[in-house]
């Protein structure tokens, strides 16, 4: 069981690495989408399978999709990320980030109660996950259904072009 | 090092790579990225400890999981809406162009 | 031995599907040409059986042209991730009789979930080819596959409701069984199903960008959309990956609405329920080719209006319906009430699409002089 | 869509949606009809069955001949009218020459090119000698562009029978025409002995 | 032609313009016809038609041609109504030389046009729906019925597009026996099938959503641009040169012109179906009172024909609009001067009104709705 773990752990390092490092912006969104993925399967590997599948239709199916249209939109020609590559806020970034790798990374080694190994994933079936959610977290579950319908108007109202001022065709386009 | 040290250092080693991508990289569409994968790397701190609790009722990690997912989405759908607002506006998407602010 | 039967039922089932795919696309060239009057292939092999080999060989010979500012792998990936996804929605269809290749407890999600990833294969088909017109026709591939996602979720969940349970194979269970006698009480005979499985059907004929919504390749204003680059073998596994988006939306309606391997009539059960769920695909399936033989295409802002101001309401209104008709038990109470709230919201949609027409009432004088 | 004396009212389509079925219908009815109608399956399979032309139909025109020796029974007196009046100029006409040169009523070269003929038969309406007609074949392709496509005397004459069975009534009015000539033509030549 | 810089000008404002070119060989354009249009998104901001891929000189190779030779060149103007083309000629020269045209050939030229109307149209309707996305089905019912009329062209003429079939005079040859039998089937058949394609096509919520609202031409701007035909009739302006001319024996029959009354999309597809129906209606008395008699004007000299020195302006009602034939001849073998006006051509010059604001896929239905043919609009 372990094995597999691994295996999906070291698919997602990579992707996430490739992410970070890879100069063009389109090949970045899709190793996203590739380390989205990973990570559902490690979520279904973990025994939490409704989460897995949520994970891949949620970031796989709409956030990947939606960085690469917000890409295509934005900057279509300039695709190659200029600059120098070790530039001095560059090496400090990565020192930052290293520093705060080093601090957890010795904070589970050196703790004691995380010995335990993972036990066989029970199935934990629709039944329960449904019951659960519509009891103890109910709260939660109405605050983020409206805070999706905010966040959603919201992009939408951002993202609206502005009917550009005199010109007669937008209005007409706009009724 | 048990598997569950060994998920959490992966959980960890994802979390500064969403950081390092999010302090250095130009675009600003890249520093979005990051944030995502800061959160996703939290998620699965949740899943792991959930997993480690051991029974299999999806309480307490599950939900949280669940809930953070839906709200990652949410913020990821308006930071993009954003970012092609000030793209309309400054024509160019490096972090360095958006320096009106600093007065 | 358990490992074996597996094998043996994706055996099955994959070349089931890929004998369908072949058989489809020669029935829709004959069912177009019957219904323009004409007869179709019919000269390679016995009326036109051989044609799909003879494609298959033509695709595979033919050159495969890349441009050359193309970003290769993405060009290379792109029909891959198209095809893979759809291939492994079959796996979750239930064909009953033991057929059934393994019965999520999630299968609807898991179905949203892979069925989504073609959309980001669609975008790396078009960036990658490096032409101005296929990235304008993977955008609105993209929107419109993005936005008829919604109101498919939507219609999906109600069955899911009436059901409780995200598992296909629980959903058919839900609809064995023949009430008095001789109707199965199937979903789509029920007045919030009637309206599921068209909602159901219009949506899953976009999200596999057929006509009338085949916008990405309309012919007529951006040649072929995101498929221009693709040449040869590529372009067949686009071909294969859009066939089998269809087959997995008949498939999703043919479970979700019409009783997947159910018998219509009692005394036809003796036939096993995976040649019926065959059955009502091909049927499905041949209405697809119909529509597409008779309707025109429509615009993008039409499209995107449809969606947003039509289907989606509906499928709202919808799922209040198959509440009311949970709650009032089914029955003829629950066909006057859902019914009602259904023909209700109809009557008030035609009223809002028909008085918002310009000038729909023409009339046209005949001069004499 | 009723049909007022002065005005054809087309009135909205009163159901969302029945426009779309309608139309479908047609197209049932069609794909249904194709298998029992025939008139809804109107296309043949090339070469195995040809549809029938036409008696008038024309594509390229052919001289004629009577008898069946093509030099002796050659209808062409080299006018020249129908190379004067064809309108791409397609016909090319030289003169047989007797010992001492003078030019005799017989063409000795007669091409036409069928690559510039636009088959707009003027050439058979001007004809006053009925020499030249329109053939109906129109599968001559060739491999070479020009050299085979232009047609010499020889390939271009055909015996009066195949212009018979070809168009009957075109033909019998053309026949009846040279008998009526030709019986003036003797009717002259008693009176003028007898005169 | 507008400047570039005025095309800079608009683009200063948001460089997001898009120029794309529907090129000669794109699978929508008539013939080759090819348009450079900007667009701002989806809507057309600007939009130049280019075309002349298909000029063949014809009106100088008319100067040194025959007046007879010069017939069998008027087939390949509008090669879709080469009957309508043959009889404006035939009308133009008959004016200048002064020859008078027998009662069975009058008849004879209105059955004729009035076939070749309809098959236009048939054809029009199923290149129009090709272009909104009906994959040739409307196409090929189309087409089925305009076979039965071409095969009536080619027993009659001997040709099915190429007819070179009118003389000053009159006709060429006459009715071969059995013909007008067939004629009249057909034209019984035909309401059938209009009723069946109104059925397919005019309450058609997807085809009445691309077409209604579309490429919308007011009727004083199309009088200004000197729009004719159908596409003018569709404004709602009443003007057929049938019946204003009312050549030929155009005013014995009986029939009315349809007059739109928004003169969109929506309307010249529904003017061309009611002008069907009128066509069968001529055709039908046609047929029935086709007199007997000589079908051409024994005295009409037709080979050398040296018309007087004048010029003549013989115009009718094609398909497409009013096509004029202007000749000047000086007494010589060949016209001085042979000028075309072609319906399509002058129909194209609002295609830029019709399609600024409009959408990309809008501007495919427009240029459809216009119904052009190239061969007579680069002549």
């Amino acid at each position: 069981m372990n094995v597999v773990l691994f295996i999906i752990a070291a698919l997602i390092l990579v992707g996430a690495l490739a992410t970070v490092c890879v100069r063009n912006l389109v090949y970045c969104a899709l190793s996203l989408a590739a380390t989205f993925a990973a990570l559902g399967m490690l979520y279904l590997a973990l025994g939490a399978e409704f989460i897995g599948w949520v994970q891949i239709l949620v970031y796989v199916g709409a956030v990947a999709v939606l960085i690469v249209f917000v890409i295509l939109l934005t900057a279509p020609d300039r695709m190659r990320s200029v600059g120098p590559l070790f530039s001095r806020s560059r090496i400090l970034g990565v020192g930052v980030s290293l520093g705060v790798f080093g601090t957890i990374a010795y904070a589970v080694h050196k703790s004691g109660s995380l010995k335990g190994s993972l036990s066989m994933p029970a199935e934990t079936d629709m039944q329960s996950i449904g019951e659960e959610l519509l009891s103890s977290y109910l709260v939660p579950l109405e605050a983020t259904g409206v805070l999706l319908t905010v966040a959603l108007i919201g992009a939408v109202l951002f993202a609206r072009e502005e009917p550009v001022e005199g010109s007669e065709e937008s209005q007409e386009s706009k009724d | 090092m048990s598997t569950l040290q060994v998920l959490l250092t992966v959980s960890a080693l994802l979390f500064c790579l969403g950081l390092t991508a999010a302090l250095t990289r130009r675009s600003v569409i890249m520093i979005l990225i990051g944030i995502e994968l800061m959160l996703n790397a939290a998620n699965l701190n949740f899943i792991v400890f959930w997993r480690a609790h051991g029974d299999s009722d999806p309480s307490g990690g599950f939900m949280f999981a669940l809930f953070g997912i839906a709200v990652a989405a949410a913020e990821a759908a308006v930071g993009l809406a954003l970012i092609l607002l000030v793209y309309r506006h400054y024509r160019s998407t490096r972090s360095e162009d958006l320096n009106k602010l600093k007065g | 031995m358990w490992l074996v039967i597996i094998q043996l039922k994706i055996g099955i089932i994959l070349t089931f599907f890929s004998l369908l795919f072949a058989v489809a696309s020669l029935a829709e060239r004959k069912i177009l040409a019957r219904i323009q009057n004409r007869r179709g292939p019919n000269r390679v092999g016995p009326c036109g059986l051989f044609q799909p080999i003879a494609d298959g060989i033509k695709m595979l010979i033919k050159e495969d042209v890349v441009p050359r500012k193309a970003d290769r792998a993405l060009h290379f990936l792109a029909p891959i991730v198209m095809v893979a996804p759809m291939v492994l929605l079959f796996g979750i269809l239930p064909y009953g009789g033991g057929l059934t290749l393994v019965d999520l407890e999630v299968g609807l999600l898991f179905f949203f979930a892979v069925s989504s990833v073609s959309e980001l294969a669609v975008f790396m088909a078009g960036w990658s080819s490096a032409n101005k017109y296929s990235v304008f026709g993977a955008m609105r591939a993209i929107a419109q596959m993005v936005s008829y996602e919604v109101p498919l979720v939507l219609v999906a969940i109600t069955p899911v409701m009436v059901a409780g349970s995200l598992s296909l194979v629980h959903m058919v269970e839900d609809q064995a069984g023949y009430a008095i006698g001789v109707i199965p009480n199937w979903f789509v005979l029920t007045p919030w199903g009637i309206v599921g499985f068209l909602l159901l059907f219009v949506t899953s004929l976009a999200e596999a960008n057929r006509t009338p919504f085949d916008l990405p390749e309309g012919e007529s204003e951006l040649v072929a959309g995101h498929l221009t680059e693709y040449s040869g073998f590529k372009y067949a596994l686009f071909f294969m990956g859009e066939y089998f988006g269809i087959f997995a939306g008949s498939g999703l309606a043919v479970a979700l609405f019409l009783g997947g391997g159910g018998a219509p009539l009692p005394l036809l059960q003796w036939i096993p329920p995976y040649l019926w769920f065959f059955v009502k695909l091909v049927v499905l399936v041949g209405i697809v080719i119909w529509v597409r033989a008779s309707l025109p295409r429509m615009r993008i802002d039409q499209l995107m209006d449809l969606c947003w101001k039509g289907l989606v309401p509906l499928a709202f209104v919808n799922l209040i319906a198959a509440a009311i008709w949970h709650y009032s038990g089914g029955g003829w109470q629950g066909w006057i009430l859902a019914g009602g709230l259904l023909v209700g919201a109809y009557l008030m949609l035609n009223r809002v699409v028909l008085r918002s027409r310009c000038s729909w009432e023409r009339k046209y004088y005949l001069a004499k002089s | 869509m009723e049909r007022m004396a002065s005005h054809y009212r087309k009135s909205g389509g009163r159901w969302l949606g029945s426009g779309i079925l309608r139309g479908m219908g047609v197209t049932l009815k069609n794909w249904i009809g194709s298998y029992f109608d025939p008139s809804r399956l109107v296309t043949v399979c090339y070469p195995g069955e040809r549809l029938p032309l036409p008696e008038n139909s024309r594509s390229f025109p052919f001289l004629i001949y009577d008898g069946d020796d093509p030099e002796a029974g050659l209808r062409c007196v080299a006018c020249r009218i129908c190379e004067k009046e064809c309108p791409p100029e397609c016909i090319h006409i030289e003169n047989e020459r007797d010992e001492n040169g003078k030019p005799r009523k017989r063409p000795a070269v007669f091409d036409i090119d069928i690559s510039v003929c636009m088959s707009c038969q003027i050439c058979v309406e001007v004809c006053p000698f009925d020499a030249i007609e329109m053939d109906q074949i129109y599968a001559i392709s060739t491999n070479a562009r020009f050299e085979p496509l232009r047609l010499h005397k020889e390939q271009l004459l055909k015996p009066n029978e195949y212009f018979r069975e070809l168009s009957p009534t075109r033909s019998a009015a053309a026949d009846a025409r040279r008998e009526a000539e030709r019986a003036k033509q003797a009717k002259k030549k008693e009176a003028g002995k007898k005169g | 032609m507008t400047s570039t810089e005025e095309v800079e000008s608009i683009s200063e404002k948001s460089e997001r313009l898009l120029n794309i070119s529907m090129g000669p060989q794109h699978p929508s354009t008539h013939g080759v016809f090819r348009m450079k249009a900007v667009l701002d998104g989806e809507t057309v901001v600007k939009l130049t038609p280019v075309f002349g891929y298909l000029h063949r000189n014809h009106e100088k190779l008319a100067e040194r041609t025959s007046y007879l030779g010069n017939m069998p060149y008027t087939d390949r103007l509008d090669y879709f109504c080469s009957l309508t083309n043959n009889w404006a000629y035939a009308l133009s020269v008959e004016r200048l030389a002064g020859i008078e045209v027998p009662e069975r050939a009058e008849y004879l030229r209105v059955i004729t046009a009035e076939l070749t109307r309809l098959q236009n149209h048939l054809a029009f309707l199923g290149f129009l729906l090709n272009d909104m996305g009906v994959w040739a089905t409307v196409l090929i019912y189309g087409f089925r019925e305009r076979e039965k009329i071409l095969d009536l062209f080619e027993s009659l003429t001997g040709a099915r597009m190429m007819c070179n079939y009118m003389r000053f005079g009159g006709c060429r040859c006459d009715v071969p026996d059995g013909w007008v039998e067939e004629a009249k089937r057909i034209t019984d058949e035909l309401p059938g099938v209009l009723d069946e394609l109104e059925q397919l096509l005019t309450d058609n919520e997807i085809v009445v959503a691309r077409t209604q609202g579309v490429g919308t031409v007011p009727g004083r701007k199309a009088i200004n641009a000197g729009l004719t035909g159908p596409v003018l009739r569709a404004s709602g302006v009443n003007y057929d040169v049938r019946k204003v001319d009312s050549y030929g024996v155009y005013d014995r029959f009986d029939f009315s012109v349809p007059l739109g009354s928004v003169g969109d999309c929506y309307d010249r597809f529904m003017l061309r179906l009611l002008e069907m129906r009128q066509s069968l209606n001529i055709l039908k008395a046609a047929l029935n009172e086709l007199p007997s008699g000589p079908i051409i004007n024994p005295k009409a000299k037709n080979r050398n024909l040296r018309p007087p020195a004048g010029e003549a302006y013989g115009r009718i009602e094609s398909p497409k609009g009013e096509l004029g034939f202007y000749l000047v001849s000086d007494k010589s073998g060949t016209p001085y001067r042979y000028r075309v006006r072609p319906p399509s051509l002058v129909n194209l010059t609002l295609l830029e009104d019709m399609c600024v604001g409009q959408k990309v896929a809008d501007v495919v239905v427009i240029l459809g709705s216009i119904d052009i043919i190239l061969g007579e609009v680069d002549r």
